[in-house]
């Protein structure tokens, strides 16, 4: 009888859509895994050795961090509000936060310079502070800031809208302030969406490409001339072509998944909690 | 004392408007009325969650209707409890005292007197998503009545259980009313609820007070028809007046006549409750009581009792226990004379 | 009093997260508005009728276009799977569906290289069948569903997930194939959710640098040779400089901006019907 | 007819299991328990929604264990309704006809069938989201009925309505099932809801049926205290058999002893329902009655009829109609005789 039920036949419908699906998952993976286990341990750490590769990685992890924290301080409040309040031209700043990703990445860093160039508004008010954005870390974070915001908004504004605003108001009853109640209820509630759309930004942030490339192609890391990691692969792969490119590439895609799923194991033993 | 007063309160669709209330320290208040007639957001503008587009709320003499909900102390509790869930049930009892920085001491003596109140001593390490629908509500009630509010306001709050948890529920609530003193306003659907619960009753429609009295006296005196409907009345017939009689009045409601105590002329309303007719196997008569003979068309047993629909000329409801429906015998198409005071009736 | 209402102090949390949120708004709207606005209407209509210029925006949006249909054929029926059945290793695919946005874009380009490269498995496969995948639109095409999958897999998932179940069982119970089901249900129920996940992808691919740079810099696109866009405005901005490269990037940003807002008007008529 | 045996379901934490029913073609079946018992995945099992994993469902002779579920003929109503929100009512309504190809012009007869049996007709250009709940449970009700299902599985249907529309709906539900001779598997956690439709009753809890009857029978003679108390029985106590005197025995309660019909020995539970208590101001001896007196200790009222708990050694809890109530002028604190027939008492 049991033996019976196991063998039930599945559902036309299912196995045709595990089959596309399945294509689908190995176009993905594969491309992935060939990369990751094509490459002898000996080369990677060979490459990984190499100043240029480590101070590369260390910049660019760096820059994605820093652009994440000032997502966080200034995204985080805008997030809220959108979850939260209804206002005139609340639909604009909708469409508003996909734009980033909507435009191409090359053409956003272009229009980044004529508002951070040193010619230009932002750009002169900035150079008051001592702060340049062409080929300089700023430059570097501006351009990460600008491409990754929009997972951090959309994930934060979820975790908002996923908080029963009913909780909010008992808060107030009980006597808390706004600030409390953000800060003891919305907040820690919304939390693990907002770490895992920090993850997202950050880990875009550090992929970014072409934004990078156009704003700030070398700069100076703490003494060490850099550029990101991305840009790293892409100039190995056109000056000296495919397979001596393979090492950077094989551990940048190792580091970032490291980090990736890591994070996904922590969010998830939280939720467990 | 609550006074509210000329309230007006935005829903989208319409307004909750006029509200006028009067509610006395330590009264326990019901506002019923069908879904979406604005109770609840009724409660959210009396706690300060809800903006209001005109009209004063008064608390003792202390205009509290531009203050924020903070300083208003006033405790609410959802029908879905929310609780909050990343809090054990003694942090969520105990948010309300910390943000106040109530020492931790007196947290501790506030949180204990409160569980031994509501009888949620064992529940107090839980989370609550571990909790019943019953054991939430009791933490929810907790949490707003540590802090000694003024006002508890309680939304829905039987709704969600289910009927045997509804009913030892409803017994907490008049033991803590009872026993804490506190001034309850409690909104419901349920007309049943209103009966055990409210020392006065208010029937909202569409944002508009329609009738505010004791639940006994809304059952007995719909003003209109709505609220006959909605306290269950089942005997709620159109009809004129025929013949004045002393006190006494005649009507004619299509195919029956009935008795009846008024000094209405012409076009009226009549309701009777189905607990007011007396089913009898005989003829019963007196100047006092209408007596009508009719068929049996339906018998509807509700458990403890029965509605037993006559067909008298008009259709008539009539309740009785299924102890006494045993003795009468009575069964569909039986003949049955149904009896019911004059006084009984009400005409509007 | 009316009035009296309307000078109701707002509360100081609002007032200090719409000040955040406010620079927020501004630091993503500002570069755009500033590029569109600081381009003369003339320079912007000579650089368009260019061919290099509108061969490269056609054939951006075409294989744009192609890696959506791709997308929605295998993607769909995998958001359904994801969306409604649980399976060994669902966790594992759900953190693979991410894994294009998280790795840096070069690097995804060079590992789609070392599986559809002519020397390599699935390229030697579609060898046979006459396409390759080096400098070639269909290149262009894996490159840009790589990177852009996510959006429609995420939204599609989304979408099918806010479909309450019981609205597919009611069906079922209606006499209703699984088929049926999924076509006359399911899947006009998600569909705004889809759509959105179309544009979305659609736009990114379209924006998409790093990975198209590494797999395919010029193609021949029906005779002509041309590049993405992306890589156009990159070309110029590093070869003429920032000036010279102003009125492609504000086309490419015009154009990306006007399908998304079309688009987005057109969904929320569709909502509101 | 339906039979059901050895029925196995997988719930997660627990499982439904050794389900053994027997429904007679046009019965209608209520399965009552409290929330989480698993009766909605018992309907979605007989649906072929939800995979079994032992045991067999047999419609009339067929077995239909391994079907899938358009090809069982069963008709489902979930309590939320759920109507296709891109669809107008009647496009929901012909949603099966179509599915199974019905051609255009039996399609609209069939529609304008069970829209006059529904009482539908104004509705049937609406969209789900222009309705009230009683309206779209009324449309979801005829949508599966429409394609003459073998059996109509009603998960909850009244639970989400507002007690004077849940009032026409029953009806509207023992009308149907009159007129169209269906058989009805009806799930719901409300005692009241199972007596006034059910021909038959089966109680689960914890994913086991406990006791399956007619509601009269189980509300009379529970076999556990869960039942009792489900069915809100309210008089339950525990006793020991004293002395047997023929076919009565005495039985002690602690505080009163009680003469009821049993051959049960030593240690025994007792139920008494509410109803079969009567009041009376006087004493009334007889062999075949418990006469006990008692003190007045709470009248609660419920709008058409009050529960008063006496105590007389325990707590007795009767139940009356508020006429019954007004002409026994019983306060508070007043003394009063509880009557009941030895044979009322239920003893397990």
């Amino acid at each position: 009888m049991g033996l019976k039920k196991k063998v039930k036949k599945t559902d036309v419908m299912t196995l045709v859509f595990v089959i596309l699906g399945f294509s689908m998952a190995l176009f993905i993976a594969g491309p992935i895994i060939k990369l990751l286990f094509s490459s002898s341990l000996g080369t990677l750490q060979t490459a990984l050795l190499e100043k240029t590769v480590y101070i590369s990685i260390l910049m660019t992890a760096y820059s994605a961090a820093f652009a994440t924290v000032i997502g966080l301080i200034f995204g985080v409040p805008l997030a809220y509000l959108m979850a939260r309040k209804n206002f005139f031209g609340k639909r604009i700043v909708e469409g508003l936060i996909d734009i980033p990703v909507v435009i191409p990445h090359s053409a956003a860093g272009i229009a980044l310079l004529f508002v951070f160039g040193s010619r230009f508004l932002a750009g002169r008010f900035f150079k008051i502070l001592g702060v340049s954005f062409f080929n300089s870390i700023a430059g570097v974070i501006i351009a990460m800031l600008f491409v990754s915001i929009p997972f951090l908004l959309n994930a934060a504004r979820e975790g908002f809208e996923s908080v029963d605003v009913r909780l909010e108001k008992v808060a107030r009853t009980l006597g808390a302030s706004s600030w409390q109640t953000f800060f003891r209820i919305s907040l820690p509630l919304a939390w693990r969406s907002i770490l895992s759309g920090c993850i997202m930004m950050w880990a875009r942030g550090a992929s970014e490409f072409g934004a990078v490339l156009v704003l700030a192609y070398h700069v100076n890391f703490f003494g060490n001339y850099a550029c990101v990691t991305p840009i790293l692969v892409a100039d190995r792969f056109n000056s000296f072509g495919l397979e001596y490119a393979r090492p950077v590439t094989a551990i940048v895609i190792f580091i970032s998944l490291a980090v990736f799923i890591l994070l996904r194991i922590f969010l998830r033993r939280r939720k467990a909690k | 004392m609550i006074e509210i007063s000329g309230l007006k309160v935005d829903l989208g669709n319409f307004a909750l408007r006029d509200i006028d209330l009067q509610i006395e320290r330590g009264e326990y208040f019901i506002v019923l009325g069908p879904t979406g007639a604005g109770k609840s957001v009724l409660l959210e503008a009396i706690a300060g969650l809800y903006p209001v587009l005109e009209g004063k709320i008064i608390i003792d003499g202390r205009d509290i209707t531009e203050l924020s909900p903070e300083k208003r102390n006033i405790g609410i509790v959802y029908q879905d409890y929310s609780l909050f869930p990343h809090m054990s049930a003694a942090e969520n009892i105990a948010f309300g005292l910390k943000v106040r920085k109530t020492p931790g001491k007196k947290i501790k003596e506030k949180i204990d007197y409160i569980a031994a109140m509501t009888h949620i001593e064992d529940l107090l390490e839980r989370k609550p998503d571990t909790l019943s629908g019953g054991e939430k509500q009791k933490i929810a009630l907790a949490r707003a009545l540590v802090t000694d509010p003024d006002i508890l306001l309680l939304d829905e709050p039987l709704s969600a259980l289910d009927p045997s948890t509804r009913e030892k529920m409803r017994y907490l609530l008049e033991e803590l009313h009872r026993e804490l003193k506190v001034t309850v306003i409690h909104v419901t659907h349920d007309f049943e609820e209103a009966a055990v619960l409210g020392d006065r009753v208010t029937v909202i429609k569409s944002g508009v007070i329609v009738q505010t009295g004791s639940p006994d006296y809304i059952m007995r005196h719909p003003k209109t028809e709505f609220v006959a409907d909605f306290a269950l009345t089942r005997n709620v017939f159109k009809g004129k007046v025929k013949k004045k009689d002393g006190d006494y009045a005649e009507i004619d409601v299509s195919g029956a006549t009935i008795r009846v105590l008024t000094d209405k002329k012409e076009d009226v309303m009549l309701s009777l409750r189905p607990e007011e007719i007396i089913l009898s196997r005989n003829k019963f008569i007196s100047t006092a009581r209408n007596c009508l003979k009719g068929i049996v068309l339906e018998i509807s047993n509700r458990g403890s009792y029965s509605y037993i629909t006559v067909s008298a000329g008009q259709d008539f409801v009539c309740m009785v226990t299924n102890t006494a429906l045993d003795e009468l015998e009575l069964k569909k198409n039986d003949e049955a004379w149904i009896v019911f005071k004059a006084s009984a009736v009400h005409v509007f």
